[in-house]
């Protein structure tokens, strides 16, 4: 098998699972009793605290754990919107967003929120100009991704930070496919708020994090027993948690070699398949662009029927994100990058990782010409195109 | 969304793909609901389909229906091929996943849509 | 060590953990993926599906998968309060609550919900001709616990079930303590929604399910990427569900057995402390009471003085519920059934499970009454009421 | 919430728990916030604190607290004995947990108060 969707999920690595076995069923206690074995989980998910925050450049009590990076977001907009209820309600955020900020925004709008969806450019960018002119007296926050998850495009998010905080404004990034493949450094001149979720980092599913600037608070999003200091309840997910901190400290140690690697792969992944196929473009910022993702839209045919067609070759990708692959609209994302519909359709994202080899490269770049060969011979618009 | 093993099989190995030049009915349907693309070719004798192509922009589902549906037809007679219903192709492949159900209208239309057009032709000649 | 803290947390059983392996590194695929791999992931959370309502007694298309009893608490109560905001403003609870419950009726209070706590008698048990006196024309959702926490005391779920819906009023019950420890049969009779945890049957920690019955529908709490059928977003915990429908699978096997035994431990642990303590009583139902739990009020000495004392003997045990131990506040659950505050402060709570042995039971009955007698001679109350 | 060894070690083996009967002075102060209780009696000769002896009802740290301004107390002069300060208490035993700090409270409470009505009964005759 070959796995080129590690923007979708990535597999744990071994350490990681190493360092959460035994907090399965030896070292099990609940971090919040006052036994002996419970200072001993405390003491674990505390050190994850640390390594986290290590990979975020922030301080260790600026992190809380959370289920994912879907809660994170959740929280994180929802959070400010209360928090500021009497400010104003008043939300903006892009078009290139993932479902899990478009989607809470989308709630928060049916409760009387206006939001605003800033544009973005050809390469996926947010434009500044207008973002400065969309902030008027009654908004509250703006929500702005760090790395886009399909096209792998990078945000001026210190530049947002600036510009948020000089209008008084909260400013929330969902760092999800930032955090672990770029060099993070959250200080204060930087967002307020950020995302992250281990399972893009090599750690568990069902285990990220809310990064929440000292100084700034918002109320809890899941509430009960006053875990996580009273901002997040719910019995703490120690083995989850150690796990996304081994993640974190593996990442941080290896990442300068991994972007080498990777990014070296992704290029000449990239250069292959330009090179072998006709009426191809690739998607996102040329430079500000995550060094591992590739994504691609391949003319006259459609994206299921190329995912497919990789599946029987034992090859792993993905067209738009994950979470919407039984969706049957073109990518959002793609569609606001001002592809036409039936170019969107046609998407192919490869993301790549710690696991793929040159091997890898040479498989997808030799089959993937054939598979186009054979979609655009049975594709009316090709066959069209052809005769004229 | 999974697909049944026959639907797998028909994406990789469709039937009939490709052109009819000169072809005595030929139709070009969308989708509506995914902006899928279709068209079939059909070349009639006596009253019968003798042959019958399709070109495809569309998912694994509306690949594998669009050859299911030039199957069933070739060699039907015309009032035979115009009863083929995009339940009678979903059936053949054993079902299609909820979200995929709409793909087989693109065959059954498709292919009514091409003896249409044969039939308009035959009238105006 | 002897662990007698079950209601608090499990350990996984090694079964749980052996089931959850192949999910973290080998199939570790995202389950909304098109491809092979991601299939298989995705027959894996079904068959946990399948096990999880097995053991609830209910169709697998009933439990959607959360992050825990918290969040499904969390959920049930805010998604109901979201679908009748338009026809009232009115939830009726219990005075015996998780905190888990009673939070987030708080936060709904803030935002102009109407919240009646439903008094309990003297065993715990929640008083239906109140809970009737309560339904109002403006009530949408009555949230009562299946089985508490502290004090082991069963409710009836099935009169309150037939109450509510004789009054077209939704019913959630937290059956967070109730799951694997009681048979459970989910059906149009019971609950709408009823709130499940993986880690208090031996289940993995940061998992647990929301049961929502047919034709029941409340919208999303988590919103993002659609998953599970659109209700509960957030990148699919695959070995976390597969864990918690490995757990589900093996209480269903053993659980016959298990209340058997464990139940036999808990009976000679309360006749033995009984015995030879004086001046103490047991909280909860003498009948309706789960079956590992042991609730004690030890007069004249405070709680976390005998938790550390038992601590020091390596016995984990605990007073009030695991996520307030940090707390001051005397439980509210002991409290809401009459006890004097000072009274409740020397709660203790040992609550037995799958691991603990005969020997366990002898550790803590030999042990416990040395650590009372050495706290009543520096308690000032003991000393007074020996004086006179 | 974590305890130091120190708390751990004080709250195992406390010294100065007890009675003493016919106390020179005697206190009873209860923690405003978790409404524990401390009991103090003292024994003075020469306005110095010959003996002192507590009773607590009360968690980990408010016994441990009770013990050490029993021990930091006694052979003090009355006057040093007001100025030991729960800070003191709570350095003697190397920090207490945040949501912990106000049980030692209790205990410089307790002594103040024992020390008080000492003065008042010996106002009194
Ligand atoms: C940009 C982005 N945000 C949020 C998420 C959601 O994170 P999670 O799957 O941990 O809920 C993802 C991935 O799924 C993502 O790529
Ligand atoms: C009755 C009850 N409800 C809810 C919860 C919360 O469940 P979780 O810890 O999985 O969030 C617990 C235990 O912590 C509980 O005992
Ligand atoms: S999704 Fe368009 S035809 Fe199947
Ligand atoms: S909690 Fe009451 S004195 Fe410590």
């Amino acid at each position: 098998m070959v796995y080129m969707d590690y923007n979708a999920t990535t597999p744990c690595d071994k350490r990681v699972v190493e360092s959460m076995l035994p907090y399965f069923s030896e070292n099990f206690a609940n971090a919040s009793s006052v036994y002996q074995p419970a200072r001993a989980a405390r003491k674990a998910v505390e050190e994850a605290r640390e390594k986290v925050a290590s990979l975020a450049g922030c301080l260790p009590e600026e992190i809380f754990f959370t289920s994912g990076g879907t809660e994170s977001d959740n929280w994180a907009i929802v959070g400010a919107a209360l928090k500021l209820e009497a400010r104003g309600k008043h939300i903006i955020t892009s078009r290139v967003e993932h479902h899990a900020v478009i989607n809470t925004c989308k709630a928060l709008a049916r409760k009387g929120y206006r939001i605003t969806y800033l544009p973005v450019d050809s390469h996926g960018v947010v434009d500044l100009s207008k973002l400065e002119a969309s902030i008027k007296k009654d908004t509250v926050l703006v929500s702005v991704m760090y790395a886009n998850n399909e096209i792998g495009t990078i945000q001026p998010v210190g530049k947002i930070a600036e510009l948020a905080r000089s209008r008084g404004v909260l400013f929330h990034t969902d760092a999800v496919q930032a955090f672990g493949k770029l060099p993070l450094r959250l200080d204060k001149n930087g967002p307020d708020m950020a995302s992250f979720s281990a399972h893009k980092l090599y750690g568990p599913k069902g285990v990220g994090a809310l990064y929440i600037r000292k100084g700034v608070s918002i109320p809890p999003f899941i509430k009960g027993g006053g875990q996580e200091k009273g901002r997040r309840s719910g019995t703490t997910n120690v083995a989850g948690i150690v796990g996304f901190g081994r993640a974190a400290e593996i990442v941080a140690a290896e990442m300068d070699a991994d972007i080498e690697r990777v990014g070296n792969l992704r290029d000449i992944l990239e250069k292959r398949i330009m090179e072998t196929i006709p009426e191809i473009v690739v998607n996102g910022h040329p430079e500000n662009r995550l060094h591992n993702t590739l994504n691609v839209c391949i003319r006259y045919i459609e994206g299921e029927s190329i995912l497919m067609s990789l599946d029987f070759e034992g090859i792993c990708a993905s067209s738009g994100s994950a979470c919407t692959s039984g969706s049957l609209e073109p990518s959002h994302v793609l569609l606001a990058i001002g592809l036409p519909h039936e170019v969107a359709h046609g998407s192919l994202r490869l993301s790549l990782g710690r696991y793929n080899t040159m091997e890898d490269v040479e498989k997808v770049s030799s089959v993937l010409p054939g598979i186009v060969d054979r979609l655009r011979q049975i594709s009316p618009f090709w066959n069209e195109k052809k005769t004229g | 969304m999974e697909y049944t093993d026959k639907v797998c099989e028909y994406f990789r190995n469709p039937k009939n793909m490709g052109r009819i030049e000169n072809p005595d009915g030929v139709s070009t349907v969308g989708n509506p609901i995914c902006g899928d693309v279709m068209k079939i070719y059909i070349k009639v004798r006596d009253d019968r389909i003798e042959d019958i192509k399709f070109e495809t922009f569309g998912c694994g589902a509306a690949i594998a229906t669009s050859s299911v549906v030039t199957e069933l037809a070739k060699g039907k007679t015309l009032q035979e091929a115009e009863k083929i219903s995009n339940r009678e192709v979903v059936d053949f492949l054993g079902g299609l996943p909820p979200v995929k159900k709409h793909c087989s209208l693109l065959a059954e239309d498709g292919l009514k849509a091409a003896i249409k057009n044969y039939r308009e032709k035959k009238g105006a000649k």
